[in-house]
């Protein structure tokens, strides 16, 4: 299991540095796709078999799939990725790397200090995850039901063209 | 029960006013003055009520006997806030002024006002019913909600019905008043919070609150707290820029109000909180509010003479009338109160009826600037008489009411600090130069620009007439109110005095407030509290 | 005692009086108004003369008579009344208050017919005569000083009455201004009496002071400066002298009655009323002295220069007061009483004739534009010359050199008086002398230069008859001991005033003294008829040599007070206002505001519109935030 | 079945996340914000999930199950935002939509 967790870590380390250097949307895509497969087997090795199911299922299916359809309607053409490597200059990375760095030795900092090699204790499967989410978070459930329709409507209110642009294109 | 009365029939009235607009533009003016009539009738009898005896010298006689009327009921027990109204005889005075100059205010916006009308007369009769609160609360909670209460119908009076550069004026006008009103906010709860360690009872309850022992540096800062907020409102100089804008860039009635009332509130704030919550930290101050008060007389009266705006002119000459106010108060000595107190009312009418008369004036020749004006006498007399007798009653000559107020602080606080009562009577050449300014360049001289106007009518000289019976009997006649303040005065001046006794910690104030051994009422008033003058409490206690 | 009771009656007829034309306004005819306007003074003048007659026939207890009327106020222990006091001095004052004031009234219900402010005019006429008898009569220095701010509000109105022309609104302000900055030193000397003798009563005041004060008392020196910094305002003394001249503006029967007869003269009365405070403190009598002194002489000088026939006369009361100022300053308080009631009667006299004079001539106030007018208006110019004989002194005949006389007697003589004081003022005699007959020559003799437009009718003539009569018989009631020692007037003041306490002095030397200022007089006439009359070429060559019209000119301006005052008080006054018309302490608000609006200018650059770069703030609140969790 | 330190799960969700924090912060392409947002809420998930195998107990899930939903919904907006910034100026550039700056 350790082995799993170390091979995956590093591998969704690598597609997610990939995801965010890629010039072309649709490899960046594919990149992000296989981080997430990647840590969905953290997840597993982490014991939490339900959740990594979950991962692949929703996110790297659901989820990837509405980037690809916005990518195919966008219809970005073959001069984007040209565009996007003069979007994507060199210098700019200078204080965004710096700021990062700082941000994460904090991080390692903060974690070191309270350093104890815990252990994990068990795996915890979707039964107990199920009792859980039903029991004392059925109200989370329900609010996190409500943000999914609130995020449809909005998403088909936003989506949909007005009228006055229709017609504009048309022309 | 009559109290609450006195402030839900003006809010009442405002409500009703607005509604009836609708149906016709002068319903609501009507309403407004039928409203404040019925005001005015209560409170005449509270006045007529027969008099109550005062309490035997020494003892602060709390509970009922104080007050004419009183209202106390519980609200939020938990937090100690009760609805607690009283008036005593000062409160009863200022509440009179207040109604009596509403009255004239909506009188005085029968035509100015021709825009929104229902909505202006909801907002004048709200600052009124606030003002009343105010002089009605005895609880510190509700005290501060009715303080924060006047101001916002005063910000919409200014905004919406105001001259050229009403939003600035407005929104310094809120500024100013709104900080300050925070200063007082967290003073309130400070003292409230020490009041509740000492005793463990939390309630902000005046009565209760007088006499709350604290350290003298806290005393200090929450004394501050207060004063800052009242000072504000008086004004006092280094705060009082706020006061030429709001006053020049209001509507007459807003004009009539903030001068004749808004001011009123700071001190009566003063005299009845400030100085006998934390009486030994005010008279601390008092040294240095002598000061103020002082430069304020004096710099406000030059700043009045170098105004070129007719309006902005009164208004500093508030400024130079309120020091008179301050300085009485802190001189605290019944002379200079009821001095103070007069100059309150006399100042209320007399600034209110020169507001009224600029705003005639602009109504009728749509300007204010004085450069533009001249010789205004030949067309319209009746105004130049009236304006003649409100400046003189402004410079203080003596038979107007204003002479009386301004004379009596001086004797009072002459007896506390010589020279500050020498250098603030020079304020009266002061005041004698803008005054006869007015006059000379508005209704004397050439009429340059051949100004043609209709004189005063029957309106304008009921409100007119009825200010100068009040001045001109003021002045001639003011026993009355003397009777009905000097109880109040007394109980607030006996209330500070047990506080000194009971705590016997006197400070250097306490040597200045007897200084003066050359005087034998005060060398006596000494020797009732116990104390031989300029030696310390310490040392009669052998402490 | 009914007599007495009336007492209120004699200011309440003339404020009555005000009141009714003030409400009526313009709406009366201008006879309904003279009638009101001058009956009401007329009626108080009547029942003056039946008190006083009824006064000296059968005197009250303690020769006074109090009337309350009822409690001003009563505020911790200040308890002032609205109440009247009759005693010899307040009766002696509105006697002439009263018959002046009436007299005035009449006249100028001719003198002002063609003018459209006629009820204004005698509105203003009445309030001033209602606040002078007010300020006379007053029980308490608190009522005194209501009625005498209520005479100095009736002078600014009567001064500036010709309101369009800027120039009078100037001189009234002027003289309101100038007599309020003695008056408020006369307030503060009110609050230091009340707080140090608990009382304001003038009569328990004069007791409190002599229980608690020895002679020489700082704080009756004190309390006696500031109410003589009162005086010296209202009776245009040194250094508040300035007002009067300008104050000529009014119209003459104001500067007749106002500045001239009555309210001029009320510091002399306050001086008067209170001279137990004086009398306890030396020093600020020896200043009074001194002032009125050097007061005659300065004003005796620039009223030789004038050209303005009012102004000459305007400089003459200065200079007349400080005779007045003299005598109390010596002690000899019924002497400055007593020229208090000659001059009245002698300079009402004068303006009025100046008056008929200036109205005869289309309002020409220049006299050299005059001349010759003797034969032209031959009423005016016997009284006129009655009067200005009066004023000159001139021995034996006229009302005005008894009281003169009186006073440089008691100069020399007076236990707190010198010789110095005395040379000042026999000087003065006969400066006022060579002034008086100079404007006499000016004005009526000579060539006539132009033509009267308009004689005077009955209504100016009854005044002037009347007034020049009691120029000449005033003075007949006191008259020196070589000339009979007739003490009527003095004797019946000593029922109010102590008398002058004097040094023993031979009888020759008093005769020597009265031969002195006997012919001081004639001597200046004398002067006058060389430099004026017979030889004008001499004062024309005299006046154009160079320290000549430097003189002049300094005389001329009233020795440069204005020009000072200018420098030191109303250019630095006019400045600061000027600089701070906008408000000096509102900076740091508006700094504030700049402040605010600055730091805003600098905040917007930071709002790029970049969603990366507020991204970059997240990340940047986000690491201090960490910081502040791991490291603190 | 020896298992791996939480920490190690930890600091993979913090590499994660600042790699997705520097792609929000390089990236002008609104596309790829996107995506570089969908990294760090994944990392923040994988942040909880580690915390729950620390103590064995599901609430660690049911957090990763809200952050999947409340994920869901923002790329659901988001990407319809991204389209209609499209639409309106043919550019998936966000630095073009700078109208609010100050």
């Amino acid at each position: 299991m350790n082995d799993l967790f170390y091979v995956s870590a590093a591998v969704a380390i690598l597609s997610t540095v990939m995801v965010i250097t890629k010039l072309n949307a649709v490899h960046a895509l594919l990149y992000l796709i296989i981080s997430l497969l990647a840590i969905a087997l953290v997840f597993y090795s982490l014991g939490a078999p339900f959740v990594a199911a979950l991962e692949v299922i929703i996110y790297a299916g659901a989820i990837m799939v509405l980037f690809v359809f916005v990518i195919m309607m966008l219809n970005l053409g073959p001069g984007s990725a040209e565009q996007e490597k003069w979007m994507l200059s060199p210098g700019m990375w200078i204080g965004p790397v710096v700021l990062v760095i700082i941000l994460m030795a904090e991080l390692v900092y903060a974690l070191a200090r309270s350093a104890l090699r815990m252990p994990g204790i068990a795996m915890v499967g979707p039964r107990q995850v199920g009792i859980a989410l039903f029991g004392p978070y059925l109200i989370g459930v329900e609010l996190a039901s409500m943000l999914l329709l609130a995020g449809l409507v909005g998403a088909f209110h936003l989506g949909r063209r007005d009228k006055q642009q229709a017609i504009g294109e048309g022309r | 029960m009559i109290l609450i009365w006195l402030i839900i029939i003006p809010f009442l009235g405002g409500i009703i006013a607005w509604y009836s607009d609708r149906l016709n533009t002068a319903l609501p003016r009507w309403i407004s003055l039928i409203a404040l009539t019925f005001d005015f009738a209560l409170l005449l009898a509270l006045w007529f009520k027969p008099g109550i005896v005062l309490p035997p010298a020494g003892n602060l006689v709390q509970g009922s006997t104080m007050w004419l009327a009183e209202l106390d009921r519980s609200w939020v027990p938990q937090l100690g806030i009760s609805l607690h109204l009283a008036m005593d005889g000062l409160s009863l005075l200022l509440v009179l002024l207040t109604v009596f100059l509403g009255i004239t205010a909506v009188a005085s916006s029968w035509t100015e006002i021709q825009d929104r009308v229902g909505f202006f007369h909801l907002n004048l009769m709200w600052v009124l019913a606030g003002i009343i609160g105010v002089f009605l609360a005895m609880d510190l909670f509700i005290f501060y909600f009715f303080w924060e209460l006047m101001l916002i119908p005063m910000y919409f009076l200014i905004a919406l019905w105001g001259h050229e550069n009403r939003f600035y004026a407005a929104v310094k006008f809120f500024i100013f008043t709104q900080v300050s009103g925070l200063l007082l906010l967290i003073a309130i709860l400070g003292l409230y919070f020490i009041h509740a360690r000492n005793t463990g009872v939390y309630t902000f309850d005046y009565l209760q609150l007088l006499g709350t022992y604290m350290q003298p540096a806290t005393e200090f800062w929450l004394m501050l707290g207060f004063l800052i907020a009242f000072a504000v409102k008086l004004p006092v100089v280094p705060v009082h820029t706020w006061l030429p804008e709001a006053h020049t860039e209001a509507p007459t009635a807003g004009s009539v109000i903030l001068a004749g009332l808004l001011l009123k509130t700071g001190a009566y704030g003063l005299l009845r909180f400030t100085i006998p919550l934390f009486p030994r930290a005010a008279f601390e101050f008092a040294p240095i509010a002598f000061v103020l008060a002082v430069i304020g007389i004096l710099y406000g009266a030059v700043l009045a003479f170098a105004q070129t705006d007719l309006k902005r002119l009164v208004a500093y000459t508030s400024i130079s009338h309120m020091g008179f106010v301050l300085l009485g108060i802190f001189a605290w000595n019944e002379t200079a109160l009821q001095g103070a107190v007069m100059q309150i009312i006399c100042h209320g009418v007399a600034t209110g009826a020169l507001f009224i008369l600029v705003g005639a004036l602009q109504e009728r020749i749509h300007t204010r600037e004085m450069g533009r004006m001249g010789g205004l006498w030949a067309t319209a007399p009746r105004i130049g008489g009236v304006a003649l007798f409100f400046a003189l009653a402004s410079l203080g000559l003596p038979g107007l009411g204003n002479f009386i107020g301004e004379f009596l602080v001086l004797l009072g606080s002459f007896r506390v600090n010589i020279a500050a009562a020498s250098v603030a009577a020079v304020g009266l050449i002061a005041a004698t130069v803008y005054a006869l300014w007015i006059i000379q360049r508005v209704f004397h001289g050439p009429n340059t620009f051949n100004w043609r106007m209709p004189d005063f009518r029957g309106r304008e000289m009921i409100i007119m007439a009825a200010m100068i019976i009040v001045i001109v009997w003021l002045g001639l006649y003011p026993q009355p109110v003397f009777n009905k303040a000097g109880q109040a005065l007394g109980n607030l001046q006996r209330s500070v005095d047990i506080i000194e006794i009971a705590k016997p910690r006197l400070s250097r104030a306490g040597d200045t407030r007897r200084g003066l051994s050359l005087f034998t009422d005060e060398a006596k008033r000494s020797r009732r509290i116990g104390t031989v003058p300029g030696v310390p409490m310490e040392a009669v206690n052998g402490r | 005692m009914i007599m007495f009771k009336l007492l209120w009656l004699i200011p309440a007829l003339p404020f009555a009086g005000f009141i009714i034309l003030a409400l009526t306004g313009s709406r009366l005819t201008r006879t309904r108004t003279a009638v009101i306007g001058a009956g009401s003074a007329g009626l108080s003048m009547v029942i003056t003369i039946l008190t006083g007659i009824r006064f000296i026939g059968s005197p009250p207890p303690g020769n006074a008579y109090v009337q309350v009327l009822w409690t001003w106020m009563s505020v911790g222990g200040f308890r002032p009344e609205i109440a009247f006091r009759l005693d010899a001095l307040s009766l002696a004052m509105i006697t002439v208050v009263t018959a002046v004031g009436f007299l005035i009234h009449l006249y100028s219900s001719e003198f002002m017919a063609g003018d459209e402010g006629y009820s204004r005019f005698f509105a203003y006429m009445n309030l001033f005569v209602g606040s002078m008898l007010t300020l006379v009569l007053a029980d308490n220095l608190l009522l005194l000083y209501l009625g005498w701010e209520g005479v100095g509000l009736c002078s600014y109105l009567l001064i500036g009455f010709w309101y369009k022309d800027t120039y009078n609104g100037y001189a009234a302000r002027k003289a309101f201004v100038v007599t309020r900055i003695g008056d408020t030193a006369m307030g503060i000397g009110l609050f230091l009496l009340f707080t140090v003798l608990g009382t304001l009563q003038i009569q328990e005041l004069m007791q409190r002071a002599l229980q608690q004060w020895g002679s020489g008392n700082v704080m009756a020196g004190a309390a006696a400066a500031l109410l003589l910094g009162g005086a010296l305002g209202k009776s245009a003394q040194l250094p508040l002298q300035t007002w009067l001249p300008d104050a000529m503006a009014g119209p003459t029967p104001v500067s007749a009655l106002i500045h001239a007869a009555t309210m001029v003269t009320a510091g002399v009365y306050l001086i008067a009323r209170t001279h137990v405070l004086f009398s306890l403190a030396p020093l600020v009598q020896a200043a009074v002295a001194v002032i009125g002194a050097v007061t005659l002489l300065i004003a005796g000088f620039s009223a030789l220069t004038q050209s303005d026939i009012k102004r000459v006369l305007a400089y003459s009361t200065i200079s007349q007061i400080g005779y007045m100022f003299l005598a109390l300053g010596v002690g000899a308080w019924s002497a400055a009483i007593f020229h208090f009631m000659t001059h009245a009667f002698f300079k009402a006299l004068l303006f009025l004739g100046a008056g008929v004079v200036i109205l005869g001539l289309h309002n020409e106030h220049n006299m050299f534009k005059m001349g010759g007018l003797r034969k032209q208006l031959p009423l005016t110019f016997w009284t006129f010359l009655i009067g200005a004989a009066s004023l000159s002194a001139l021995p034996l005949v006229t009302a005005g050199y008894y009281s003169k006389d009186l006073i440089l007697y008691s100069a020399w003589a007076s236990e707190a008086g010198s010789p110095l004081l005395w040379a000042a003022g026999l000087a003065g005699a006969l400066l006022t002398a060579l002034y008086t007959f100079r404007m006499v020559f000016l004005v009526f003799f000579g060539e006539e230069k132009t033509r009267v437009e308009r004689k005077p009718g009955m209504q100016i003539k009854i005044p002037l008859i009347i007034l020049a009569v009691l120029s000449i018989i005033g003075g007949f009631v006191e008259t020196p001991a070589s000339l009979g020692g007739l003490h009527i007037f003095t004797k019946f003041m000593y029922t109010a005033l102590p008398p002058v306490v004097n040094l023993p002095l031979p009888a020759t030397g008093e005769f020597i003294l009265e031969i002195e200022a006997a012919l001081a007089p004639p001597i200046g006439i004398f002067i006058a008829y060389l430099f004026f009359l017979y030889r004008p070429r001499y004062t024309g060559r005299l006046a154009s040599t160079p320290s000549g019209s430097a003189l002049h000119r300094f005389w001329f301006s009233g020795w440069g007070f204005d020009w000072i005052y200018d420098r030191i008080i109303v250019r630095p006054f006019l400045w600061f206002a000027r600089i701070d018309k906008n408000d000096f302490l509102d900076l740091p608000y508006l700094g504030t505001i700049w402040a605010g609006k600055g730091v805003n200018r600098l905040l917007v650059h930071t709002q790029t519109g970049k969603v990366r770069w507020y991204a970059v703030g997240i990340v940047i609140g986000a690491i201090l935030a960490l910081s502040a969790m791991v490291f603190l | 079945m020896a298992s791996v330190p939480v920490e190690y799960g930890l600091i993979l969700a913090g590499i994660l996340f600042i790699l997705g924090l520097l792609g929000v912060l390089v990236r002008r392409n609104i596309i790829f914000i996107l995506l570089s947002i969908e990294v760090m809420l994944n990392s923040a998930g994988l942040a909880f999930i580690a915390a729950g195998y620390r103590w064995g107990q599901p609430d660690g899930q049911i957090m990763f199950f809200f952050i999947l939903a409340m994920a869901a919904t923002e790329v659901a907006v988001g990407l319809a935002l991204a389209l209609q910034f499209y639409n309106k100026t043919r550019t998936l550039d966000t630095d073009a939509a700078s109208r609010m700056r100050g």
